[in-house]
């Protein structure tokens, strides 16, 4: 780990946590409507994750997509607008934050049935490997969504067709306010699914960046190496509620702070970076700037947007060519 | 009479029926401790505890099927579907299982659930979370399906689906749940299968049910300007459907327009339409207008949702256009 | 031209498919080693191996989602789910993902798949398994349906949805597999959303397709008995639909009969009957009859099976109550 | 085990033998149409645990469904009635084989679509303890159901809510014609899904009636003390193709008649007999004498049953009381 490095993750991390933090004033403000929800707190693991990808690779993730989409550097300009409703979003305001897409990173969505991108996810990498071509896939997904058949059939897919994907299960322990323990019969021990596929798992602390990374590269060596699927579940959670529409009347205030308190991945890394003498005060105030700007700039790009019209509308229904 | 909004009507009448059945229990994904979704379900946790008010894992088809099951060996099962749109990952327990086995077993069995689910668009939730698929339960020989659209009804016909031994699919609509108005205070029922005339007029007949009655409301109030009478029959159930109190308002105004919410192509308005034309062919001075959502998966953007589900605005203009009113 | 039957012509287009383009492959359940439930894929593991006919698990959500996957990432996958029946598992894969990528992300990008399906009923497979859901399938924005009634259609369909990038839903008839039929030895192409009249008439218009052609062409021939000469429009597609085609047979001959295998309530023909009012009114000279199955979940006894599907002698009586012919 | 209990289970497994010859028979004359699958070679799964099931119990299983129906006690009359179509079958003709249904006889059917039963049979079992009744539930179902994502999820409820259920695999190693290495990725085993969801689980002989019954035993003992659900995979292999349109390309000959020659239940189970001085060729004689007798009256009734009309055709769509 350099400085240069460091200051990257940071940035990346800081970058998701002032964007969503914005969406969620201007959701409160009514620029953004319907569904908001927010990476804020598991930002460690798209950010240490993602990091570890080449431009060969895909992504595909569910409805709580800003995080992973910004960490595969799609433009802030174009998802707030999207949030707006926008003609200059991703998707000129057709899909709103549930749906950000960008095929050129191959950011492959953005999908709001839960599990239901799963066995997508392994059909992308059915189709690399068909093409022999040297991506993989990391699919992220929640805890909540292994309690759906549609885990467990594309688990099987892929783990029978030896395909190269990464089923990355981001376990901030509540499906909206459903507690794992509630919902799982073997809460503790979700990544374990994978051993009956024959395909390696391994848990992890999620709220350490380097750790996500470290565990990242070490499947993606083995998946170029022998082609088969992996599990990551990483430990996490969610700062804010399930989405902006959440009383939160279902787990205990102490409880969020606490994680907030100690476990915020931001913080740690922080700490991290001053106790390795990467980054300093200063550093982080030259980070934060930066990002600040960023965020600026998008809701500037956003507000100035016009809004679609019904030409657009109604174009790319079918794919006319 | 006492005024509520319709989520309270409904809560009135889960209470109620917790209250008076003991094989009725209540489950679905965060109708517990989160309180419900749409918040129709807030409290009862807290009043009736988990063995009464289960919140499931996402596993719809799961689920669902568990309720069938249940229902089954005696128990009074209202399941919800936190919305239509999921409900599809559950169609095959719904459409294959609790619409067959009464028939299969040739009445061995039944299936007495309630599955309740939202229905509609409105909320800019776009294409994965707006759609409309009550028509496609209503027909399917086995389902019944009851989509009220004020509090009065829907408190009547939860509680007739409470007493009824079929499968039913109560469809509520995300945009009326804060709808309100007057609910009698003494017990009553509304008949599941009888639509309701809910404004009377000679020029003009508007068919609708659920998230359109408001609209139909409006087109009705925008008509009177025009010196114009407007009929306004809430279906209130898809399935079954009394068509003969329908057939005699066509026969009075010999006008007819159907607003649905689902898309233009294969709509269950269109069938409504081709029933009517059916059996009132003689009466009918013009064509009948079907209004739909435009044939769109649903935009996110604001006006774009707007102008895709059908509104007041292009519901005028399309009776211009085939009614010359 | 060559005589073969409707399998035949449709495993000679799979075959020109992987022949021709090396990113189509096939995926279903028992479509490689077993033979294919229906034969059509028969021979074809033996002549391309496991990478181009891959035989799936009982997972039909997967591996149809895996099609889509494959195809956003530049595969053309043929995927079979056995029988429509089995693909309500299937549909949320089908509507809220492949019906909505496209367009959800602004045309970034596609999902150029085709499902092959077998619908409709007459095997005596009973209600679970008798199903004809392919007029919910072509009511959804996002998707074509196909579904063809004789062999050249067969082939000529299957090769312009080869040649299409959207998602279809290509369905089979189990009891056409059988049917012979002229196929043209040059390659063509058959246009999606082109109907077809099959028989030229003056005195009264027939719109069917899939399973019901056999029916229409029965009840043709019966009413040549009485002088009557029927003009017979196949659909073959479902979604898109050239309404000109039908509106001017129907201007010509002022009497419509719909036939769908479909239930009566909600079906796609009364879709049809909808839209033929609306642009026909002042064409028509008696009510458009829209014959269905009739609303029961599919009966097992062969005798009740055939009274359930839309026959001749009900579609006459049909014809001779609403039309009076 | 004793004399009269070793000629009921002979009975049972017989019972089912021949019926299903009758029905290929029968099939191959035109008098049953439809799908029909025979059971022939699982018998001692069907025998040795419904034997040990009481009036409180609850069956449901899958399109493969005579064996189960049968030793149930369902009456054969009423089953081949059904399967011909007429007005005196289970279901007065109108649900053909795939849908067998007696409900005094807590036999639940008879559900034709693949994995569709198995969220049902975790219903019945919550009902039961929702209603604090004795029974519990046998769901039986095959190798190729597995692969469906509501196996999964019906799983995890019947362990998250600790539901008496018996998840009863029928390995007979192929789903139609794809055998389970081919459509698993971890064949060998099946039954370790239980220990994902900290349910209790066990392989065994499926060709073995005692071994059957005796592993039955154990779980229900198991279940009446804790509740909770427990999944057997019985080991078996049938002898006939996956229904009476089969083409039975996929397996070889000598396969086929490895398994018949050396597995088949009945005929294990006689040696057995014999070797325990328990029956001999004269009960056997006698067995199968009453056997044949079942079997020709319920061909006789079957043959005798009118055709129903269309009353019945209409009639118990909807439950209109
Ligand atoms: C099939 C389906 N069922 C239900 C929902 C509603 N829903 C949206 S998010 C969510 C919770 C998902 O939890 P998890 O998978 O843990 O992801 P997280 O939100 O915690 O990141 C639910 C139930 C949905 N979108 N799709
Ligand atoms: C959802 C669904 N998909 C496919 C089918 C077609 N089908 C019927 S039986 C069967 C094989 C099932 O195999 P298995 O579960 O091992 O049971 P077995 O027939 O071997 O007893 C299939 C694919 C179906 N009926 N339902
Ligand atoms: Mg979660
Ligand atoms: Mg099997």
């Amino acid at each position: 780990m350099d400085k240069q490095l460091a200051k990257k993750y940071l940035l990346g991390m800081l970058k998701i946590r002032q964007f969503e933090e914005a969406c969620g004033r201007m959701y409160m403000q009514g620029k953004i409507k319907g569904f908001l929800h927010l990476y804020i707190g598991e930002e460690a693991i798209a950010v240490g994750s993602i990091s570890e990808l080449s431009e060969d690779d895909y992504i595909i993730t569910h409805y709580r997509d800003h995080g992973h989409a910004l960490a595969r550097g799609m433009d802030p300009n174009k998802i707030m607008a999207e949030l707006y409703g926008r003609v200059d979003g991703s998707s000129r305001g057709k899909a709103g934050s549930m749906h950000l897409f960008d095929s050129n990173l191959h950011f492959m969505g953005g999908h709001a049935i839960v599990g239901g991108h799963l066995p997508i996810a392994v059909g992308i990498a059915l189709g690399l490997k068909k093409q022999n071509k040297n991506g993989l896939v990391v699919a992220f997904f929640g805890d909540g969504a292994v309690n759906e058949g549609e885990f467990h059939e594309s688990m099987n897919l892929a783990a029978l067709w030896k395909l190269p994907i990464i089923f990355y299960l981001e376990n901030n322990q509540y499906g909206m306010g459903t507690h794992v323990k509630r919902s799982s019969a073997n809460p503790d021990m979700l990544y374990k699914f994978a051993d009956l596929y024959g395909m390696p798992s391994t848990k992890i602390d999620g709220m350490d960046v380097l750790t996500v990374r470290d565990s990242t590269r070490e499947a993606i060596d083995k998946i170029r190496k022998n082609n088969g699927p992996i599990l990551i579940e990483a430990m996490t959670y969610r700062f804010r509620g399930h989405s902006m529409a959440d009383p939160s009347a279902y787990r205990e205030n102490e409880e969020v702070q606490k994680w907030q308190k100690e476990k915020d991945p931001i913080e740690l890394f922080k700490q991290y970076c001053i106790s390795n003498d990467l980054l300093n005060e200063s550093d982080f105030k030259s980070v934060d700037d930066e990002v600040k700007e960023i965020i600026q700039e998008c809701l500037n790009f956003a507000e100035n947007s016009p809004l679609p019209d019904m030409s657009v509308a109604k174009d790319k229904i079918y794919n006319i060519n | 009479m006492t005024e509520m909004n319709l989520r309270d009507a409904l809560s009135k009448g889960l209470r109620e029926a917790l209250d008076t059945n003991e094989n009725v229990f209540l489950m679905g994904e965060d109708i517990g401790i989160y309180g419900g979704p749409y918040a129709v379900t807030k409290g009862l946790f807290e009043d009736y505890g988990s063995e009464k008010i289960i919140d499931t894992p996402i596993s719809e088809s799961g689920f669902v099927g568990a309720g069938i099951g249940s229902s089954m060996v005696g128990m009074k099962p209202i399941i919800e579907i936190m919305t239509i749109n999921f409900s599809l990952l559950a169609i095959d327990q719904i459409v294959n299982h609790a619409a067959k086995m009464h028939y299969m077993s040739d009445g061995q069995l039944s299936v007495p659930i309630i599955i309740r689910t939202v229905t509609g668009a409105g909320g800019r939730l776009a294409a994965t979370h707006s759609q409309s698929f009550e028509g496609w339960y209503a027909s399917v020989p086995g389902l019944i399906v009851v989509a009220p659209s004020n509090p009065s009804d829907a408190l009547g016909l939860l509680r007739a689906s409470i007493n009824d031994n079929n499968p039913i699919i109560f469809a509520e609509h995300s945009m009326l749940y804060g709808v309100t108005g007057d609910v009698p205070d003494q017990y009553y029922e509304t008949p599941i299968g009888l639509p309701k005339i809910i404004e009377e007029g000679n020029d003009l007949t508007i068919i609708a049910w659920s998230g359109m009655i408001p609209v139909a409301q409006e087109v009705s109030s925008k008509l009177k300007d025009k010196k114009l009478q407007t009929e306004i029959v809430d279906l209130r159930t898809l399935n079954p459907i009394d068509f003969e109190l329908i057939f005699n308002s066509v026969k009075k105004t010999n006008k007819v327009v159907i607003l649905d919410e689902y898309w233009e192509t294969g709509s269950f308005g269109a069938y409504i339409c081709s029933v009517i034309q059916e059996n009132c062919f003689d009466y009918l001075d013009a064509p009948i207008a079907v209004v739909n959502s435009l044939n769109i998966p649903m935009p996110y953007s604001a006006d774009l949702e707007d102008e895709v589900i059908p509104n007041t605005k292009r519901v005028l203009m399309k009776i211009d256009e085939l009614l010359g009113l």
